[in-house]
């Protein structure tokens, strides 16, 4: 396919110039202090830009996506990849919200990092991470997905990681790590199957292909690639890793675990749709898994006490609805849930950084209160952005959720519609919790915090009103009407497949809209009883089931059975190995032998008398031997 | 039994006596007269060979000559040893003489 | 091919007997000094040969001459090199022992030429790594280091047996003296340890050749020791088996394979930096070239039928090597398990492409492991040696926090963490990835569990990174009061090749891989048959070839 | 050439080094004060025996084929000195002869050289060492060139008996007295079972002339495996055995190694060892051809005990020349493996009729004869060069940080111990990997398997050798290894140097030199060094041990042409 040259340039420069401010915030920015972010950001905008330009090429070119095999890669054997490029409404999709949040993000991080001693690390690994996504994005075949995957995953890392001085963000940062490792372990041997089956990883080989693999293979190279995502979209059970992230600087808990790559998985799903879409029984997998994610994620959420924790384990509900979506046939309504999410989420947890920079660094939300009026406009900002969360109309999360359950209903999951309507209320409340809990009442602040609260620079608060726009309107832009928005037909060429739902105002679809509604309101009147009005109330609640509160607040004990089952276990076995095993089994054989042969010479020795006619009857009876020996070999 | 065998059998008692000198004693003079004792032996059975064996062209007294010089030279060189031990040690024990061993 | 056709003079033999020359030269030098000393001094005649404070630096400058010398004479085989054939390239040859038709005869393919760039590339680096390590005796140290590169080099150079079997034990000496001499507290188990160890298997591996040859000559051909004329040869089952198991024994103890490899921990935990550097670096190396230059071509039926045995082994040493590595104390203990982790993948690539048609991208991942290996574990190891100047310790437990008095060393060695647990744009993921891959289409079961070891590696490797470089402690988790200088630009300098080799695989492994397509297609095409008619009953096998013993 | 003229020619070597002996006896009682002409007459016997066995062997007309000989490609240089028998067939003078004479003599002039130093402290004895050494060589020479039972057993005794006088040679000292006293008692009580052995096969076959005992065994047939025939062979097994130290007949080696004068003991260990396994060779190769089933068998239950025995008790042994002791008891079990190869190998059919025995086995012996004498002489050598500089009892522990405080010295040991062990590219490779091919041709792959893993056993005690000279320090000195020891390092290192880099040591410059150098350099150490006086003989004894090892080993074509052609034996008449 002939690609425009202004493509190829572009889509190298988005790859390329986030690299190159890495490189150069690398190698100068220290020297450069305070004014380190400027190459870095300027370079993000430019490639944000650059995003938003190829977009609007996609825009004009839906049907024909841009692919462009750059170069070879890894040649060896009959196996063949290469740094190859691809960009279709998917990818124009992800670039809008890779480029927009990422952009902002950086420019947000100006305020809220301004002083800190590694400031020119920050941004250089901001932009490392910019690289990787756009790569991961970008990428048209499954290996360099995989490159720009594992490198969002080290950047996560980094700056999970960035304050290594505090025991905590240098754990959670390994956590994150590794638990994501043992997806990619998923999604490494999805890789390989997919490339002995089909012989090669680009994706529209795979996809022509697709129907001509056999269905329990096709099924493995599923599971195997959703275990990658599981893992990187924080899915049950291996979603322990992003509470932890929140050990990271705020910003990057807005990027990289809220907007960009925790929405990786869901990506790459949705990118592997001609496979998904072939095995009914993956499908069903990621709508469990996703499902439960869900609910179980939004109990946990509901009891944290953390700020930024609560909207982390709402974020793993968010994409655990993204998954159910996906599971459920609904593609569209998933990757619209994807659009928005990255926006509100991201504004979330922008504000909750402005609130916590406000706060001078103080998380936990018992601590807040009556911030309303203290600072405004991160105040309603973020309440834009819960109330597109909660899914209230018209804001965007509305748009998007409704569209899932709807699919979820309309696909005959009836339980699933269930689980996720039960999620919304679960939802509501918390995010109002947490609203009602930092921004209403009485201040519960030290007096030396609350003289110190104050308002963001612009730096921070201008990210904050740019995004609260889309966050609370580009659901209704893109998504109206529904199940027939814009982004349905932009999609289209992706999930090529999907049959339209049909949405009547006065059927099912209009009925299920105004269930959810009346859930989400419902959810958030609770919060304003249990946290504004009655505020007892849940003190008593938590003491009448301290087993469901206690698990809830725990994270349903699952970092306790990770430490006992596979950690501690492993670290047991491997003493085991090490000391037992290679010590005393292979070098107790080794020394063994040799100390045999020590002891055999020893006890030779005595044989070695000093004494004349003992060395002489040696002699002869060795004599007598060899005759006796010989002689009865030859049978005499 | 042919002659040669009869003769052999003797040299062959003859040497073992000897051995059973060496090995037995424990004063070294007695030891060397021992050694003389088996090469002696042989001797009569080189005698007895070169006398009864058929062909064997009378090497066998050829080489008792022989044998009688080296064994002079062989008492020589012995007792020249055990004296200079006896000078050294006072002893002619060989069993006096472990200091090496193992 | 030969030298006169390619570049015009014996390269090879050059780049292998340049390391030397540089010993001669120092050793000429040394002596000459001394008189020169007693001449200018009376009575003081040791001061004033230590008064010399210019030798020092003399001979560390020759032994880096020699050695970059050789690393950029390596640089201009590369690139005169065909890739397209398969032949050997820069063949020298001539007579050595006639009684036994000995050749001294070299020559590389491409396997080789890779092996060859990085045994002169290490060698360079060690010797400006150690410019202020050793203390004591430090001219025997460089002149063990040139030495040793002179015997690695003519490993991978040589085309004749014995050639190659006299380069390879001779190369056990230098290291011997560089572990036992300049080693830690328990150097002398750990430099005995080694040589028993390799001399076991590789006296074995001599009485092999000795009866392949021989063999060959049985049957009319003459006597030759020339590898690729033996390795055409197709030899009956049972010496196949048996001199494979010779073989095999000889390499996988150098690999080294679960359960031979526990002298490496010994051997790299007493040997001093430039040691450990080697040892990882090419040594270790040696034992998968030989896999490859001999147990493969040599019995392909018998290396066929140990295909499922060798496989698992590795796979199993991947994850013991792993799991062993999870629980050290000691840094160099454990990136030394975590080379045998690592050398899994090489063993499980390498046999796993003989196990199924038309699988050499196992095998090219295999070297190009190797490859990665050497580079990434050869730069831990440096880094390690560096930590260790600084500190003194290589104890785990008595670092932390160094990432805030060292970052940009904090830097380096987490790019060459990276690197090791395979991050996908540095070379470590490209090889393991391509010899996975190669064992996933042996057996999906086995890659699987492989797989299992890229966990583990990133599980001990970002362990051992967060206890050393950042805090594990919580609040008292500085460490006390050092100062300690961030790292040096000679030490930069001896790290930049192998961040740009990193990279440069990483980015793009196609200028490495084109080296190994003829090559591995060679080996291949040598085994083809065996692999053709893969046999399915080893065991049946040993019996029939233990008959053959009778 | 023909008659008495002929005769003598045969036996021209020998009686030149027997007719130097009397020579020197007679000087010693001549030259009063000026012993020191003693070692160099005895020297100038040697090479010139050396010389006449060469002028003997060459042919002159093949002068210009030096290099094809050097390179292995042809022995045509060689190709003169047709084979010659003479006192009626008692001796030869064949290939195998001249190059059994020329590896004795060398390694007389080694060991010569190797005891200045010793002797110069016993200036009153030195006729008598050096006229018994040269008896001994005259012996040794006489096994080589026997070609009859009689004077076998005559270069035997001859062989022997002096060396029972040299082992004792330090009177008053009570175990070089021991050790003369087991070496005579348990050599003449194996004397006369070797020599019951060759009046059983007189008797079996009614010949003492190897050919016509040849002929006489195969005429027997079958009968060539009767009982009276294999106690012949055992009992020759015994005799040969006992002088090579092989398993079980080995009990004296150690103890006379230990308490025999360091020189003494160097040359038992290969000249006496290469004397015995040359007649061994010979005896079997050329007389008992016709039953070699017998004596592979007798010879392999004897090499696996060797082999196997020695390295295991040389394993535990403190003392470096028990050590060394054991060392050479289990070379010989690798040296029998190459008369195995014989026997076992494919025996064919000669033109007339005879049975032609594979050739590898007897030129691996020869080879590492040749190999072994070099590496060995080496080793002791260190061992008398350490003495001559300080108080020295032979032990591992007093060898601890030898590197610092002899560098050179260190390195040739470490020479001599890798090359022992087998490590390439030094001779002591060639000489195993020659015993290897021998043996694996002649079908016997499981002995040159055991051989390898006892080699790899042998390398732990070699090299703890090394470990001690190089990774440990000497009592008392710091590892940082400033100061006094590291001076006198340094110097003995020039020393060293000076002699390596002089080459031919052996002239009065050099002499000079070295004799200041070490006597600055050992300053302290000579104040408790027994043996006073530089040793510039056991240097340069040391230096060409380490150039023959090390340059061989590069290069081992030579000596492995020598060897094959030794191999034209003469069978006799």
């Amino acid at each position: 396919m002939e690609a425009a040259d202004s493509m190829k340039i572009a889509v190298i420069l988005i790859v390329l110039l986030p690299l190159v401010g890495f490189i150069t915030t690398l190698l100068f920015g220290k020297r450069m202090g305070g004014k380190a972010h400027i190459v870095p950001v300027a370079l993000v905008t430019v490639t944000a830009a650059l995003a938003v330009y190829a977009f609007g090429w996609v825009f004009q070119h839906q049907e024909e996506p841009f692919v462009w095999d750059a170069f070879s890669w890894i040649v060896a054997g009959r196996y063949h990849a290469s740094w190859g490029f691809q960009v279709d409404t998917l990818t124009g999709i992800m670039l809008l919200v890779v480029g927009i949040i990422g952009m902002l993000t950086h420019y947000y991080s100006i305020g809220y990092m301004r002083g800190d001693g590694g400031y020119y690390r920050f941004f250089a690994y901001l932009n490392l991470f910019m690289f990787a996504m756009y790569m991961l994005i970008l990428a048209d075949n499954f290996l360099l997905l995989f490159l720009g995957w594992e490198g969002v995953g080290l950047c996560s890392y980094l700056l999970i990681g960035f304050w290594f001085d505090r025991k905590s963000a240098s754990q959670a940062g390994k956590k994150a790590f590794l638990v994501n490792r043992v997806g990619d372990f998923g999604f490494t041997l999805g890789m390989f199957l997919v490339l002995v089956t089909t012989g090669t990883l680009q994706f529209a080989g795979v996809f022509d292909k697709a129907e001509t693999i056999g269905a329990g293979t096709l099924l493995w190279i599923c599971l195997l690639l959703f275990t990658g995502a599981v893992g990187k979209s924080a899915q049950f059970p291996l979603h322990v890793w992003l509470p932890d992230a929140m050990e990271g600087p705020t910003p990057v808990s807005a990027l990289i675990h809220a907007a960009t790559m925790v929405n990786a998985g869901v990506y790459m799903v949705a990118r592997a749709y001609p496979l998904f879409a072939q095995s009914e029984t993956a499908m069903l997998v990621v709508m469990v898994v996703g499902t439960f994610t869900a609910i179980f994620a939004a109990c946990i959420a509901i009891t944290q006490n953390d700020i930024k924790k609560v909207i982390a384990y709402s974020t793993i509900s968010s994409l655990g609805f993204m998954f159910m979506a996906l599971g459920a046939g609904a593609w569209v309504a998933g990757i619209f849930y994807l659009f928005v999410h990255g926006f509100f989420k991201g504004l979330l947890f922008l504000c909750s950084g402005s609130v916590i920079h406000a706060m001078g660094g103080e998380q936990d939300m018992r601590k807040m209160g009556g911030l309303r009026t203290r600072i405004p406009v991160t105040f309603w900002t973020m309440l834009i952005a819960a109330v597109a969360l909660v899914g209230i109309f018209p804001l965007s999360g509305f748009w998007a959720k409704d569209e899932i359950l709807g699919g979820a209903f309309a696909h005959g999951y009836y339980v699933v519609w269930l689980v996720g309507i039960v999620t919304a209320f679960l939802t509501a409340v918390f995010a109002f919790r947490m609203m009602f809990m930092t921004f209403w009442g009485e201040s519960r602040a030290d007096a030396e915090v609350q003289a110190h609260i104050h308002e963001s620079p612009k730096v921070m608060t201008v990210p904050l009103v740019l995004l609260a726009i889309p966050a609370a309107a580009v659901g209704a832009v893109v998504g109206w009407p529904p199940e027939a928005g814009w982004i349905h037909r932009f999609l289209d060429p992706v999930f090529f497949a999907v049959e339209h739902e049909e949405f009547e105002w006065l059927g099912t679809g209009g009925a299920l809209m105004a269930v959810s509604l009346a859930v989400a309101l419902l959810g958030v009147y609770l919060a304003y009883v249990l946290y504004l009005r009655r505020r007892e109330l849940p003190e008593r609640l938590a003491a009448r089931v301290p087993w469901a509160y206690e698990a809830s607040l725990r994270k349903m004990y699952m970092d306790d059975i990770y430490e006992v089952v596979p950690v501690r276990s492993t670290i047991a076995f491997s003493r085991f190995l090490w000391t037992g095993f290679d010590v005393h089994v292979i070098d107790g054989a080794v020394n063994g032998i040799a100390r045999l042969w020590g002891w055999f010479g020893d006890r030779l020795r005595p044989l070695q008398t000093g004494r004349v006619h003992n060395y002489a009857f040696g002699i002869l009876a060795g004599a007598l031997a060899l005759v006796v020996i010989v002689g009865w070999v030859w049978g005499i | 039994m042919s002659p040669l065998d009869w003769w052999l059998l003797l040299a062959m008692l003859l040497f073992c006596i000897g051995a059973f000198g060496v090995l037995a004693r424990r004063n070294t003079i007695v030891v060397i007269m021992s050694l003389e004792l088996m090469l002696n032996a042989v001797n009569i059975a080189l005698v007895a060979i070169a006398q009864f064996r058929a062909g064997s062209q009378g090497a066998g007294v050829l080489f008792s000559l022989f044998v009688i010089t080296l064994a002079a030279a062989e008492v020589t060189v012995g007792l020249g040893i055990v004296i200079a031990n006896y000078r050294a040690k006072r002893t002619v024990e060989n069993d006096h003489f472990d200091e090496m061993k193992g | 091919m030969s030298w006169q056709d390619q570049i015009g003079f014996p390269v090879l033999s050059v780049i292998t007997f340049l390391p030397l020359a540089g010993v001669v030269l120092i050793l000429v030098i040394d002596l000459l000094r001394r008189p020169a000393a007693r001449l200018g001094a009376d009575g003081a005649v040791e001061g004033a040969v230590r008064r010399q404070t210019w030798w020092p630096t003399t001979y560390k400058v020759i032994s880096l001459a020699t050695t970059l010398a050789a690393f950029a004479l390596t640089v201009w085989v590369l690139f005169v090199f065909d890739k397209s054939t398969s032949q050997l390239q820069f063949v020298e040859d001539v007579m050595w022992v006639r009684r036994f038709n000995i050749h001294y005869s070299l020559g590389i393919d491409g396997i080789a030429a890779l092996m060859l760039l990085l045994t002169t590339l290490l060698g360079f680096i060690v010797i400006i790594g150690s410019w202020h390590y050793i203390k004591d005796r430090e001219m025997g140290f460089f002149v063990s280091l040139l030495l040793l590169q002179t015997g690695m080099t003519g490993v991978f150079c040589a085309t004749d047996l014995v050639l190659f079997y006299v380069f390879w034990e001779a190369m056990l000496v230098p290291m011997y003296f560089i572990i036992g001499v300049w080693g830690g507290p328990r150097k002398i188990y750990a430099a005995i340890k080694f040589v028993l160890f390799t001399l076991v298997g590789s006296l074995l591996m001599l009485v092999a050749i000795v009866a392949v040859v021989w063999y060959v000559n049985g049957q009319g051909a003459g006597l030759t020791f020339d590898i690729r004329a033996l390795s055409d040869v197709v030899y009956p089952y049972h010496l196949q088996f048996w001199a494979f198991l010779a073989f095999f024994l000889a390499f996988a103890i150098k690999v080294p394979m679960f359960p031979l490899h526990t002298w490496l921990p010994d051997a790299h935990v007493e040997a001093p930096t430039a040691g450990s550097v080697i040892l990882a670096g090419v040594l270790l190396k040696m034992g998968a070239y030989g896999m490859l230059r001999f147990c493969l071509p040599f019995f392909p039926d018998a290396a066929v039928d140990f295909v499922p045995l060798v496989a698992g082994l590795s796979v199993v040493a991947i994850i013991y090597g792993a799991a062993v590595s999870l629980v050290q104390k000691d840094l160099k203990k454990l990136i030394a398990y975590s080379s045998v982790s690592h050398m899994g993948f090489v063993t499980a690539g390498i046999f796993a492409a003989i196990a199924v048609a038309d699988n050499a991208a196992g095998m090219e991942g295999a070297v190009l492991v190797m490859f990665n290996h050497g580079v990434l574990t050869g730069a831990l190891f440096l880094m390690v040696g560096y930590l260790y100047e600084r500190t003194h310790t290589r104890q785990i437990a008595e670092m932390s926090m160094l990432a805030t008095p060292l970052p940009v060393f904090a830097g380096f060695f987490l790019f060459f963490t990276l690197g090791s647990l395979g991050l996908p744009g540095l070379n470590g993921f490209v090889g393991e990835f391509l010899s996975l891959l190669g064992l996933f289409e042996y057996s999906h079961a086995l890659a699987a569990i492989g797989a299992l070891g890229i966990i583990l590696a990133a599980c001990y490797l970002l362990w051992m990174y967060q206890r050393t470089m950042f805090n594990d402690r919580g609040e008292a988790g500085v460490m006390p009061a050092v100062s300690l200088r961030d790292i040096s630009p000679r030490e930069i300098v001896s790290l930049l090749p192998l961040v740009v080799l990193a990279v440069w695989i990483g980015v793009y492994p196609n200028t490495f891989l084109d080296f190994l397509h003829t090559p591995v297609q060679y080996i291949l095409q040598q085994m083809g048959p065996s692999i053709e008619s893969a046999r399915d009953g080893a065991v049946a096998h040993l019996i029939e070839a233990t008959k053959g013993l009778f | 050439m023909s008659g008495a003229n002929n005769d003598v020619m045969v036996i021209l070597p020998g009686v030149v080094v027997a007719a130097t002996a009397l020579v020197v006896f007679m000087a010693d009682t001549l030259v009063g004060g000026r012993k020191w002409v003693l070692p160099w007459i005895a020297a100038a016997g040697l090479i010139v025996a050396a010389g006449v066995a060469t002028a003997q062997w060459i042919d002159v007309g093949a002068i210009g084929s030096v290099w094809d000989f050097v390179s292995g490609s042809g022995s045509g240089l060689f190709g003169g000195g047709t084979a010659e028998s003479g006192f009626a067939s008692m001796v030869a003078l064949d290939k195998f002869a001249y190059y059994c004479t020329l590896l004795f003599c060398v390694i007389g002039v080694l060991t010569i050289m190797l005891s200045d130093a010793y002797m110069k402290k016993r200036r009153d004895a030195m006729g008598e060492f050096y006229g018994l050494l040269l008896l001994v060589i005259t012996g040794m020479i006489g096994m080589a060139i026997s070609i009859d039972v009689i004077a076998l057993f005559v270069a035997f005794e001859l062989m022997s008996l002096p060396t029972y006088v040299l082992a004792g040679f330090i009177r008053g000292d009570e175990r070089s007295g021991e050790a003369a006293i087991k070496y005579f008692i348990n050599g003449a009580f194996s004397s006369a079972i070797l020599l019951f052995g060759l009046a059983l096969l007189y008797a079996a076959t009614g010949q003492t002339n190897y050919a016509s005992i040849a002929a006489g065994l195969n005429n027997l047939g079958a009968d060539a495996q009767s009982g009276l025939v294999i106690v012949a062979l055992v009992l020759v097994a015994v005799g040969f055995g006992f002088k090579i130290a092989a398993v079980p007949f080995h009990w004296w080696a150690p103890d006379v190694y230990e308490g025999a004068p360091t020189p003494v003991t160097a040359f038992m260990s290969v000249g006496i060892k290469a004397g015995a396994f040359v007649g061994f060779l010979k005896l079997f190769t050329v007389a008992v051809i016709s039953a070699p089933e017998v004596w592979t068998a007798i010879l392999t239950i004897l090499a696996v005990l060797t082999m196997i025995v020695g390295n295991a008790l040389a394993l535990p042994q403190r003392n470096l020349k028990r050590m060394l002791a054991y060392s050479s008891i289990a070379h010989a079990g690798y040296i029998l493996l190459g008369l195995i190869a014989v026997g076992a190998g494919n025996v064919s059919v000669g033109a007339s009729g005879e049975r032609v025995l594979d050739t590898s086995g007897s030129s691996a012996v020869l080879f590492y004869l040749g190999a072994y004498a070099f590496m060995n002489i080496g080793a002791f050598g260190i061992l008398v060069w350490i003495r001559n500089r300080r108080a020295f009892r032979y032990t591992l522990d007093e060898v601890a940080g030898l590197a610092r405080s002899m560098p050179w010295t260190a390195i040739a040991m470490t020479l001599f111990m890798l090359s022992l062990t087998g490590i390439p590219p030094l001779i002591g490779f060639w000489g195993k990997l020659y015993l290897f091919t021998a043996i694996v041709n002649a079908g016997m792959t499981w002995l040159a398997v055991l051989a390898v893993i006892m080699s790899a056993v042998s390398a732990y005690y070699y090299l703890r050798v090394v470990w001690y000279m190089y990774f440990r320090e000497a009592p008392g000195v710091a590892p940082a290894g400033a100061g006094a020891a590291e001076a006198g390092a340094v110097q003995a290192g020039a020393v060293e140097a000076g002699a390596t880099v002089a080459g031919a040591p052996v002239t009065v410059g050099a002499a000079g030199a070295l004799e200041t150098g070490a006597g600055a350099a050992a300053a302290e150490a000579t104040l408790v060094a027994d043996d006073a006086g530089p040793a510039v003989g056991s240097a340069a004894a040391v230096v060409i041990a380490s150039l023959g090892v090390l340059v061989l080993g590069l290069y081992p074509s030579p000596l492995i042409s020598a060897a094959q052609g030794a191999l034209r034996v003469l069978l006799g008449g």
